[in-house]
């Protein structure tokens, strides 16, 4: 097997989850699927770290976690305050700005 | 200080030291830094009453003194290299880096007047963020004037990514940076005063598409790495010119430059990634606005210079298809759509996807001038807009203190408030680049640079778009000039000492920019030789070689 | 880039990890749908753990021990954890539900999904990369993975390190900001609740609204024995929001409490559903 | 064609070496702080801020006099001098100097600037009396003549185009000074609209020029254009002409002219007749070398000319719009210019001498357009006026002066100019030669038709005013520059003309005259004698229909040609069937060309992109996820493009 499947892999572990954000509504499934994104990110960087004999890839996937941890009291923290005003955590009704 | 040099050999350097750093260098950042930390001391310790004075103070004067050690450093650089790089090639210290972070730091300087302006004790920030709006406890805390000095901590973050994200050298310390400035702009966007279920969903949105973005970007770095094995810029330049390390692995790099660009992309906001701008622009309260259409506009678009002119200037023909795609939808269909917009915020927001669209082709140009003249481009342009959204802040609804975006209501606003709407009137002017403003010399200097590296259809389809852009920038003069005082005439309200100074700094920068530049400016935008790139790529494999004096 | 050539006893891809990439890689990419189907959100979370946990072993398998552990412990563990938590605090609520209500947006979504995916995999599959490297060579010379790890991420990139400082301070600021309401009253302790209570006169709970009417409705205050409005049980929120939401209640004796006395106007009183009434709440319904 | 102009002074420009001429800024710096003085002083100024402006534009005159002077002390081929006032911009390897040019060329369009702009000045402080924004009207006009002045004395394509944009945003605020009337608000957009098409070919010109050259200073460009392929210079002159199209409202960028007339009266007379409206006849001539180095371009140039030369005249007929008819005619005389300057060398000094006079006698015309609107209550229609020669005898005698020349009475300023034009015209030679000769003589007689049409509604045959006119003659502050202007309309022109005066001043830059200058000639060539039967019968012909009292107040049903039409059946069917239907028909069309078509087409742009904006405003449809969707589609586009132009 070529390591390179690894990769394909990732490719469409993303696009799975970049489909998860295109049709979820509930803000939380549809930032976990950005997070599943992330995650593919994460599988290629290993991958072609091994593939190379260096270890950068498996710093920049740890700084990758780091930053979505982060990313994550953020984002929630977002979601949460929206919930708390309209009682919904859905994305659709958040829809006053547009045009 | 270590001289710009290729990356050390993977073998691994396993230490205990510490790192040896050049404090010196990294002051400007530094600063920054520690103003935020200091200012997260500052509310945990301090008094509520006492923190506002502090906290401005605090910010205020780390900004000045960043910006006054990045001028020193200018200065400083010696007059023959190309630039210095520390803390092991991660961060890069050369002329145009330091330009951009100079920039910032001025209009961050002047968002944060803005952001410190308080009328009667209110500012533009909303007393208690995790109160519902319209509640009980929204009202008992507007009664006891809560205000949110977390604001500036966190401005000071965004600051620091934006210059971090300009001067990194390599993709992981890139990767950081953008989150280190989005993360803070994704809660300061939810923190409005008023309108506060906009402000809440302008955060949302903002940061659920961002958090989108920054994806693509990753996997393209994840792709980039898997083709050059490294992630700094120098050693992808070097792959790119090499074939990088897998056989057959051109995929990768395309595949990684299409990513990185989509996250670059959204992050200038061009078409088809700039939904989030008006969205976001409209709903955040407005100096955050004048903070993120500014300083991140200026990051987003230094870090792409450097990511398309270094790390990919060895494959320039690669990437050049796709941002020749993305400059003419931008140009295009921002343009038309600006068109019919009704709200004053909007309306910059679409003004300011149009303008990305313009430096966009100064980035395809790939040339010395393209560099030079998306540099005085940004400059020039973040002050006009940061004045042009000052003046946002004045203008209100007679009824509920809100800031009257509608533009029917801008009517007649150059008889009841002349200063406020000739201001106005220049700063459109200089979007619409009329001779004498800034806006003038920045797009001549941007569609020359892509004459000149053959992309005069583009250039073509730009000044066209500008003459569209021009019909909706005239149509606003016309009204606060030429119309009768519309029935709801907004209040406006008298400037104060702050938001007058960011307005009167606009004001001047767009004038000056536009009649005397080149004075200003010659001693301050690094003058690229007159080489081509080519010619430069091939006397130095370093780095930033481009950003060569 | 000089990649010095150890001696590669790094290892071949064998049968072994073959057969696991096809059997955790199905698994993978079928949680991963799952993830992005399931009609609960809260299968949705532990699909998405099946996803990390996959993940996790194929970094075990690519020599990265360290980040698996970290995937497990960290990353499932603790954030995803936390997204559970959230989701168990939001509730089950419609947008759940996996009906579709913008036109259209899924036929586009499924197309343009294909049309990113196919040129993507297609050009990845075309690379053929060969025996990895293998970090066996390096691990040795550092005496380890993770000195060889620690080593870059706080010496090499320590300037990214710090500056992921920055970033955590702004999410546990962020967090602060919009999730901590800062109290504008001392809490009142149950001592003085009760004293309040004996001293306003009515020691027994008020009167529910609509108890004597027609109507058990929330605008609907009670009436007393003799046909007129209990004041008393005209709900204050009700009143404090609107008015008129008060259909049942004499003109005369609404509340009105007012709008907000900002300095800068009229508060922005826009749709709201929320009930945070927390120190009101016990006031009036006593 | 050779290059005779690079030959001559282009060569031997000099810095300027002390004196009147190294200070010439200061022409632009006067009235330029004139003008801030005005806006930035307020109300306070308003007592005597007119005057201010007045001495600012009269010595700013001074300073041009004296540097004529100056110019006139050197050697002819030294008398190209620039001024160096500080450098512009400087980015990267754009470098532009802030310079002037002082040339002959450049000399005479300044003192016709800052000459019948002061007098134009003096004539407002009358017409203007009344409005309580006078001070603001002024503060305009001197910001119009420092534009106008750095227009002209550019010495490169990129301060030629700050001037060029200086004098569209001046011509803006002038037309829309009237703010409450809605209709000139509508014409000054639609006036700047227009001319930012118009710019767009001017920018991306001088864009190319700077690729090619590297270098947007004329000089240099002019002397490498030999070297440069002649596809890219059509490209250039082609784009230039663009610019100097919607400046000089030639067609196909017209429509802003007539509309331009909301504005107030000296506005009128100063931008839209002397001087603004001709730059687009400066840049044609001042660019000369390019558009020899491109005889495609020059073509195009005398076609748009010629067009513009006949559609303006008709127009001119059909409006009854004293200041409508007036603007027509000013088309149709850019028209002759623009002709003359696209035939070369030897059309260059007729453009030239012909834009000198018309500056003089149509400003006279029109500032006698407001001295009659000033006395008839601001009515423009000409039907309503009528036997105005005895209440206004000054504005008569004026006015009258002007309208001799502007058709051609031999002798006066227009007849000299004019002849030069349809002498160039016939000289170019062959076919096209041939043709562009009778369309000027053509010209010439529908100039004195609708000219005559004019001077006969408005100042013969009976009264037919208003119930409340009460006509009076103008104030002295208003005749004294009508009565000037009116004594240059006479005789500037044979000063101009006789011994070539004017050809051989700008001999250093456009080239000597082809021949000698011969009165004789000029008096009996078959071409003159027919111009001036054709005037003769234009003027009959208009004495006829207008000067008695026939004339209905209100035009009838259609335009007045329908009623002429009608009439004439009776009298010579064959007269009817040969000439005045298909007359009658040419002009419908190109009034309504003038009306529907260019205007259609503006006007059908933008609904379109309106519409198109209304429905694309609609993809933002505030949901988060359909903004994702398109950054998807966006990231599919963009690898798509990436991998395919590079692998495929």
């Amino acid at each position: 097997m070529d390591p390179m499947n690894y990769i394909v892999l990732a490719a469409i572990v993303f696009t799975i989850g970049a489909v998860g954000v295109l049709v979820r509504r509930n803000a939380i499934i549809v930032f976990m699927c950005v997070e599943l994104m992330l995650n593919a990110c994460n599988l290629a960087f290993v991958a072609f770290a091994r593939m190379h004999g260096g270890i950068e890839g498996q710093v920049i996937a740890f700084f990758v976690m780091v930053v979505a941890a982060a990313e994550v009291v953020v984002g929630l923290a977002i979601i949460m305050q929206i919930f708390r005003t309209r009682r919904s955590a859905s994305i659709d009704d958040a829809n006053l700005l547009k045009n | 200080m270590i001289p710009l040099s290729l990356s050390e050999t993977t073998l691994p350097t396993v230490t205990t030291q510490a790192p040896d750093l050049d404090y010196w260098l990294l002051s400007p950042l530094l600063v920054v830094f520690a103003a935020g930390v200091i200012g997260v001391i500052v509310e945990a310790f301090v008094p509520a009453q006492r923190r506002y004075s502090i906290q401005t103070a605090l910010a205020m004067v780390a900004v000045g003194v960043a910006f006054v050690l990045t001028l020193v450093q200018v200065g400083a650089l010696p007059a023959d290299s190309a630039g210095l790089t520390l803390a092991f090639a991660t961060v890069v210290v050369d002329r145009p880096s330091l330009f951009f972070q100079g920039v910032i730091l001025a209009l961050a300087l002047a968002s944060l007047l803005l952001i410190a302006e308080r009328r009667d004790g209110e500012s533009a920030f909303t007393g208690q963020a995790a109160a519902v709006p319209g509640s009980e406890e929204e009202r008992a805390h507007v009664l006891a004037g809560s205000q949110h000095t977390e604001v500036y901590p966190l401005v000071m973050f965004a600051v620091l990514g934006m210059q971090l994200f300009t001067a990194a050298n390599d993709f992981l310390t890139m990767f950081i940076a953008l989150e280190v400035m989005s993360l803070p702009l994704y809660l300061l966007c939810g923190l409005a005063r008023r309108r506060r279920l906009f402000s809440q969903e302008a955060a949302l949105k903002y940061f659920l598409l961002g958090a989108f973005s920054s994806a693509f970007f990753l996997f393209g770095i994840a792709m980039v790495y898997g083709y050059a094995g490294a992630v700094e810029f120098a050693a992808v330049r070097a792959a790119g010119s090499s074939g990088g390390l897998i056989d057959g692995g051109e995929p990768l790099l395309l595949i990684g430059i299409a990513m990185i660009g989509v996250g670059m992309l959204f992050k200038v906001g061009t078409v088809p990634f700039h939904n989030w701008k008006p969205d976001v622009y409209q709903g955040a309260p407005t100096p955050i606005t004048a903070l993120m259409a500014s300083g991140t506009l200026v990051a987003a678009f230094g870090a792409m210079l450097r990511v398309f002119y270094v790390a990919f200037g060895t494959t320039v023909a690669q990437w050049r298809p796709m941002l020749w795609v993305v400059a003419i939808l931008t140009m295009v269909v921002a343009a038309v759509i600006a068109v019919t917009q009704r709200d004053i915020k909007r309306l910059l927001a679409y003004s300011s996807v149009v303008h990305a669209g313009f430096i966009l082709t100064a980035v395809v140009a790939a040339n010395a001038d393209g560099l030079t003249g998306a540099m005085f481009y940004l400059a020039a342009y973040g002050f006009t807009t940061v004045g042009a959204f000052a003046i946002v802040t004045l203008v209100r609804n007679p009824d509920n203190g809100a800031e009257a975006g509608d533009l029917t209501q801008w009517a007649g606003l150059g008889r009841t408030s002349p200063f406020l709407a000739a201001s106005l009137g220049l700063f459109l002017l200089a979007f619409a680049g009329i001779p004498l403003t800034s806006g003038f010399i920045g797009k001549f200097a941007v569609f020359e640079a892509a004459v000149a590296a053959g992309a005069t259809p583009l250039v073509v389809v730009g000044v066209l778009s500008s003459a569209v852009t021009a019909f909706f920038y005239v149509r606003i003069i016309v009204l606060m000039f030429f119309a009768e005082p519309a029935e709801n005439a907004p209040r406006v309200l008298k400037p104060g000492i702050l938001t007058g100074t960011t307005v009167g700094l606009g004001v001047a920068a767009t004038l000056l920019l536009g009649i005397l530049p080149g004075p200003v400016l010659e001693h301050v935008i690094p003058q690229p030789a007159a080489e081509t790139s080519e010619a430069v790529a091939a006397e130095h494999t370093a780095a930033d070689s481009l950003f060569a004096r | 880039m000089n990649i010095v050539p150890l001696q590669t006893t790094a290892a071949a891809i064998g049968g072994g990890e073959t057969a696991t990439f096809y059997i955790l890689g199905s698994i993978v990419v079928l949680a991963a749908l799952g993830v992005v189907f399931s009609r609960r959100a809260v299968y949705s979370a532990l699909m998405m753990a099946v996803v990390m946990i996959g993940l996790a072993v194929f970094y075990g398998i690519n020599e990265a021990p360290f980040l698996m552990v970290v995937q497990i412990v960290v990353y499932t563990g603790a954030v995803l954890m936390l997204f559970l938590f959230v989701l168990m605090l939001v509730g089950v609520s419609s947008s759940d539900s996996l009906v579709e209500t913008i036109r259209g947006h899924r036929l586009l979504t499924a197309v343009i999904a294909l049309c990113f995916l196919v040129p993507l995999v297609s050009g990845l599959s075309s690379i053929v990369a060969g025996e990895p490297v293998g970090l066996s060579a390096g691990v040795a010379a550092a005496g380890g993975s993770i000195p060889w790890l620690a080593s870059e991420i706080i010496y090499r990139y320590v300037i990214a390190f710090e500056a992921t400082g920055a970033l955590l301070i702004t999410a546990v600021l962020g967090a602060l900001v919009l999730a901590h309401a800062v109290r504008t009253k001392k809490k009142r302790t149950q001592k003085q609740m009760s004293m309040d209570r004996i001293r306003s006169g009515h020691p027994t709970p008020l009167p529910g609204p609509g108890t004597y009417a027609r109507h058990n409705a929330i605008d609907m205050p009670a009436l007393l024995p003799d046909g007129s409005v209990s004041e008393l049980s005209i709900n204050p929120v009700l009143a404090a929001r609107n008015p008129e939401d008060q259909h049942g209640v004499p003109e005369d004796m609404r509340y009105s409490i007012g709008a907000i006395p900002e300095s800068g106007g009229r508060p922005d009183a826009q749709a709201s559903n929320g009930d945070e009434q927390r120190e009101d709440e016990s006031s009036w319904t006593r | 064609m050779t290059s005779t102009l690079a030959a001559g002074g282009y060569a031997a420009t000099t810095a300027a070496d002390g004196g009147v001429l190294s200070y010439a800024w200061l022409m632009i710096a006067l009235p330029l702080l004139g003008a801030a003085v005005l806006l930035l002083g307020g109300k306070r100024t308003n007592a005597w801020g007119h005057w201010l402006a007045i001495a600012a534009a009269l010595s700013s005159f001074v300073w041009a006099v004296l540097s004529l002077g100056q110019l006139l002390g050197r050697a002819p081929e030294e008398r190209s001098v620039t001024v160096h006032v500080y450098q512009w911009i400087k980015v990267g390897t754009f470098d532009i100097d802030l310079s002037l040019l002082i040339d002959p060329l450049s000399m005479t369009f300044a003192l016709l600037i800052t000459g019948v702009g002061s007098l134009i000045h003096i004539y407002s402080v009358g017409y203007m009396a009344h409005d309580e924004n006078r001070r603001r009207f002024f503060a305009y006009l001197n910001l119009f003549v420092a534009a106008m002045l750095v227009l002209v004395l550019a010495d490169n394509y990129a301060v030629l185009f700050l001037g060029w944009e200086g004098v569209g945003l001046a011509s803006y605020l002038l037309i829309g000074f009237w703010q409450h009337k809605p209709a000139a608000a509508v014409a000054a957009k639609k006036a700047f609209l227009i001319n930012r098409v118009g710019d767009i070919g001017l920018l991306v010109s001088i864009m190319l020029l700077f690729t090619t050259f590297g270098t947007v200073t004329f000089h240099p460009v002019f002397e490498s254009v030999d070297g440069a392929g002649r596809g890219l210079m059509t490209a250039v002159g082609l784009l230039l002409l663009l610019g100097a199209c919607g400046k000089s409202a030639q067609l196909p960028l017209q429509a802003w002219l007539l509309d331009a007339m909301e504005g107030p009266t000296p506005v009128s007379a100063l931008i839209h007749a002397a001087t603004m409206v001709t730059a687009g006849v400066y840049l044609i001539v001042r660019s000369g070398p390019i558009f020899e180095a491109a005889p495609t371009a020059q073509l195009v140039v005398t076609i748009v000319g010629a067009a513009t030369l006949l559609a303006g005249a008709i127009i001119g007929c059909a409006k009854d719009d004293i200041k409508k008819a007036l603007a027509g005619s000013t088309m149709s005389q850019i028209g002759y210019m623009t002709l003359a300057a696209g035939l070369g060398p030897i059309g260059y000094a007729a453009a030239i001498a012909h834009l000198v006079t018309h500056g003089f006698f149509k400003a006279g015309l029109f500032l006698g357009a407001g001295s009659v609107m000033h006395a008839m209550n601001d009515e423009v229609d000409m039907r309503r006026y009528g036997g105005l020669r005895t209440v206004m005898p000054v504005t008569f005698a004026t006015f009258g002066v002007g309208y001799l020349a502007i058709i051609g009475v031999p002798f006066l300023s227009g007849w000299w100019t004019k002849e030069g034009i349809i002498q160039a015209a016939f000289d170019s030679g062959g076919l096209t030669g041939q043709i562009l000769g009778w369309v000027t003589v053509l010209g010439a007689g529908l100039t004195a038709f609708y000219m005559s049409r004019i001077m006969f509604l408005t100042f013969f045959g009976t009264k037919r005013w208003a119930k409340d006119a009460n006509p009076h003659e103008s104030p002295a502050v208003m005749t004294v520059p009508m009565i000037i202007l009116a004594i240059g309309s006479a005789a500037l022109g044979a000063v101009l003309v006789v011994n070539y005066t004017l050809a051989n001043f700008l001999a250093p830059v456009v080239g000597a005259p082809a021949h000698e200058f011969d009165l004789v000639h000029m008096l009996t060539s078959p071409y003159s004698l027919a111009a001036l039967v054709l005037m003769i019968v234009g003027v009959a012909y208009a004495w006829v229909r207008y000067a008695n009292d026939k004339v209905p107040v209100t035009a009838p049903k259609g335009n007045f040609i329908t009623v002429a039409a009608r009439e004439e059946l009776y009298g010579n069917a064959i007269n009817e069937g040969l000439f005045m239907r298909p007359g009658q028909q040419l002009t419908r069309a190109t009034v309504a060309f003038d009306d529907h078509g260019v205007d259609g087409v503006v006007t059908g742009i933008a609904r379109s992109v309106r519409a198109a904006s209304e429905n694309l405003r609609l993809t933002q449809t505030g949901f988060a996820r359909s903004y994702a969707l398109t950054m998807l589609f966006g990231a599919a586009v963009v690898v798509v493009t990436t991998l395919g132009v590079n692998l495929a």
